[in-house]
């Protein structure tokens, strides 16, 4: 038990990382089936990004909701709203230039973060039929800043090649278990890898090729103020569900 | 007044295969899964779903041979149950079109037909390969000169929406989110408005904010109380977890999907709604 | 929570000389009164003005050489007062520049912005000289051949809207009709509003569908009790006849317009609002 | 006193003639200054057409006001609606050919019912600005059937040759003080004339050239039935402030 690093779970691990890249003032939008950036908005906007404005599909502006729903489209997230604005809206927002953050997701993640979230095969005779993209086709070329995030680490997810390009755009970091790849000229580069990840784990994890060793920055693990916060926000650890 | 109220069956059976149908609510919240049932239940054949995002009632449709196509951006379940088995089955064996959108394009889509706009430009979409699979062209702004991309109108022939309360002439209060709910009233040839429970609507006008479905607009309201379920609908129940459940297990194999739908959908004796 | 409100010789400082501004309301009905006093006690030159249907707001701003252009549907008083003279007389000699739309084109241009499109269809204007006139194009729908013209985006610099009651943190609520207000509060680049009160927000969340204006779209919120005088607000005073109809007398002359500002609206000791 | 017209003034005879026009089922559309649509579309729906839908600028529908404002905007519409629209709703409405009737007016009126409501002379120097055509160029070619009203009917009214074509499209009727048109074959026609009105003076005051004689039909003065229906709904005559 010496090893601080296994105490916090990897959603946890996530949940931190992904609220530290928040910053107040921001407008930060997530969308269906999204647990963590709900609970890493949250919990940006109770630590250090009280002025951010949390925005999702329910149409609420800084809900603040007693209890998280695990669906991120449940009016439940409508709590504390003191105005209505349509999914519509947001996509405007976003396509005028006003979006600051965007979380989405990827099935697949390539190593320009671009993303597949509609085929696995041949999109028109697909092996696999994925849900689709939601609104990533739109938001990721628009929305100012995109955090992509995926609860998989492993080199089906992490691919050379995408089957499908859903969308491609503005990606500035991807926070997996296992670490945070920032963008830089258009490439997905590593920026720390959370503690106890080793560079070799990483790299094995990592369909694409990445640039990682022992010089690689280790991720701070959450600090006691950040886990005690996330408690408050979410005690019965809907920020965990993604990894059922 | 026009009372354009009706029977369930009425409302659905005016619907003819081939239709193009738009459906209110959002993954598992305020679908309108009653009507969805009786879709199911009046057999009807080659719909073209329209949704942002879909969930039971894009993959029960699909499960019991509704559909042709599927127009919307996503169709899971969200993180509780994950992905839509039958759907995702109908696709990869070729029975159902994926008309895969992004979400915004939907919208955008919906907002031509509503304006009576042939196409709606749209912002994004660079670097997707979603453009060149649908057929999503761009044109050139005539005062910039910037290429912009275009979606089509999407013109329903019919909308069929849940509400909570609604008057005999159609206007409809929503408690809560909207989702795209009031875009399909406007955008749909037709609209079915199914509610928790009719009401006098004098009180709507002490809150007319709130009526997001302009009566106007509508043209059979159905009193429908539990009309969501299995989906949820705020504030009166949530959905319906063990159901859903029992759902997308069956929805995994074919034969126990038309079990199910037979046992619990089809049997008037297990009458679902 | 960001605390928005300030002053309005403050908010309306912030208004360069040379800004496109939209002005909240319609014709006679809940415009920025009190705004656009500070408009013409500031001084602000060569404004483009942009609203559906204007009449106070822009011959005022017009008699008191405030404006370049009107990007409007309607400039008139409606029948109670008939034209606005100040804006006749300014764009009959030259000193302005109506660059007329249909109130259709104005809701186009601005869903435009909103959208970030370049561009928006808009349904009509076949057989009408504006598009010629005013340089709006058609483009070829790329799926159906059809022609359909298409106006190019509106976006304020500013929004200028009155409200009856915000919160703090910019959240605005309208009682009655809302006009073009949203679209203005999201096509802008910044929004001012002014409202009859500041109240605390949290009963907003009592009734969120009556908050029009999202308080993050908004950068100052101004307390001005009256602020829409002579301008009529629901429901607390209608427009104000007397001095109405004392201004559109003294707008028809340019001194006795010029008179009029002096005495009625730049003397501090007069302030109208 | 034996001419029954002479007790009827022009403003009743007007409103009860645009009135006749709407059928039930419509959906009918005024805008800005418009107080004798407003008063006639509220006959119709008390007297023959009570299932047309009253829309107006305000955003209300079917409203049904204890006293009518003298601008047409004026919130006090809104009284009893049930649902808030707003005019861009409107527009869309008739945009996509679901705007059965809107009623709209020209200061200039030509022979195939073209409107100018933009500028008298040069519309780039105009030796008169006009107000605008406010949503005319958008709604006469997309609105089903547009009425046209005027309470003035000279030569400078109805005239050859606009000075500026600021709408052009369905129109079906024009209501003037002397009588109604119908559009044929794109050309306006005498339809009646109001009881009193000589086809020479309705000639004279008709800048174009119009197919009218003593075998023209008379427009049907006002029921007794119709001037009491408007009494009770317009007690305080704003239906005449168009004539001051």
């Amino acid at each position: 038990m010496n090893d601080p690093s296994a105490e916090v779970a990897p959603w946890d691990m996530m949940a931190v990382a992904m609220a530290r890249l928040l910053k107040s003032g921001e407008t930060v939008f997530h969308g269906v089936a999204s647990p963590l950036p709900m609970v890493a908005t949250l919990l940006a906007k109770r630590l250090h990004a009280p002025d951010l404005t949390y925005l999702n599909i329910t149409g609420s502006v800084d809900p603040q909701p007693a209890a998280l729903p695990v669906s991120t489209v449940d009016p439940a997230l409508l709590a504390g709203t003191r105005s209505l604005v349509t999914l519509a809206d947001l996509f405007d927002l976003s396509g005028r230039g006003r979006l600051d953050v965007a979380f989405l997701s990827g099935v697949q993640i390539d190593g320009e973060g671009r993303i597949n979230l509609s085929a696995i095969g041949d999109w028109k005779h697909p092996a696999v039929r994925l849900p689709g993209g939601a609104g990533s086709a739109m938001l990721m070329p628009t929305a100012r800043r995109v955090i992509l995030w995926r609860t998989r680490h492993d080199p089906r997810t992490f691919v050379e090649r995408l089957d499908f390009v859903t969308a491609a755009g503005n990606v500035d970091r991807v926070v997996t278990p296992l670490g945070i790849f920032v963008r830089h000229d258009g490439r997905l580069e590593v920026e720390s890898l959370h503690p106890g990840v080793t560079p070799e784990a990483f790299r094995e994890a990592t369909g694409f090729a990445v640039d990682v060793d022992e010089r690689t920055p280790t991720t701070p693990l959450p600090s006691d103020e950040e886990l005690a916060a996330l408690r408050m926000i979410d005690p019965e650890g809907v920020v965990s569900s993604e990894f059922q | 007044m026009i009372d354009k109220t009706t029977t369930l069956t009425e409302a659905i059976s005016a619907i003819p295969d081939g239709a193009r149908i738009a459906l209110g609510g959002n993954t598992l919240h305020r679908g309108p899964g009653a009507a969805v049932h009786e879709l199911v239940r009046q057999g009807k054949r080659n719909l073209e779903l329209v949704k942002t995002a879909g969930a039971y009632d894009v993959d029960l449709l699909c499960a019991a041979g509704c559909v042709a196509a599927v127009s919307a951006g996503f169709i899971g379940y969200e993180t509780p149950f994950g992905m839509a088995p039958a759907y995702r089955k109908a696709v990869e064996s070729g029975r159902v079109q994926a008309r895969e959108h992004a979400c915004a394009t939907v919208i955008a889509g919906l907002r031509a037909a509503i304006q009576g706009a042939p196409f709606m430009p749209v912002a994004g979409l660079q670097g997707s390969d979603l453009p060149a699979a649908r057929g999503f062209r761009t044109v050139r702004d005539p005062y910039s000169g910037v290429e912009v991309y275009v979606v089509p109108a999407l013109v329903p022939d019919a909308a069929i929406l849940h509400v909570q309360e609604a008057d005999a002439t159609g206007n409809g209060r929503i408690i809560g989110t909207r989702f795209e709910d009031v875009l399909m009233a406007q955008a749909a040839r037709r609209v079915i408005l199914t509610a928790e429970r009719i009401v006098d609507g004098e009180a709507f006008a002490d809150a007319p904010e709130t009526v997001a479905i302009a009566g106007f607009l509508v043209d059979a309201v159905v009193e429908a109380p539990g009309g969501a379920w299995p989906f949820s609908c705020t504030p009166l129940y949530e959905y319906d977890t063990d159901y859903l459940a029992a759902w997308v297990s069956a929805a995994r194999d074919p034969d126990t999907a038309d079990r199910f739908i037979a046992e619990r959908i089809l049997d008037p004796a297990a009458a679902v709604a």
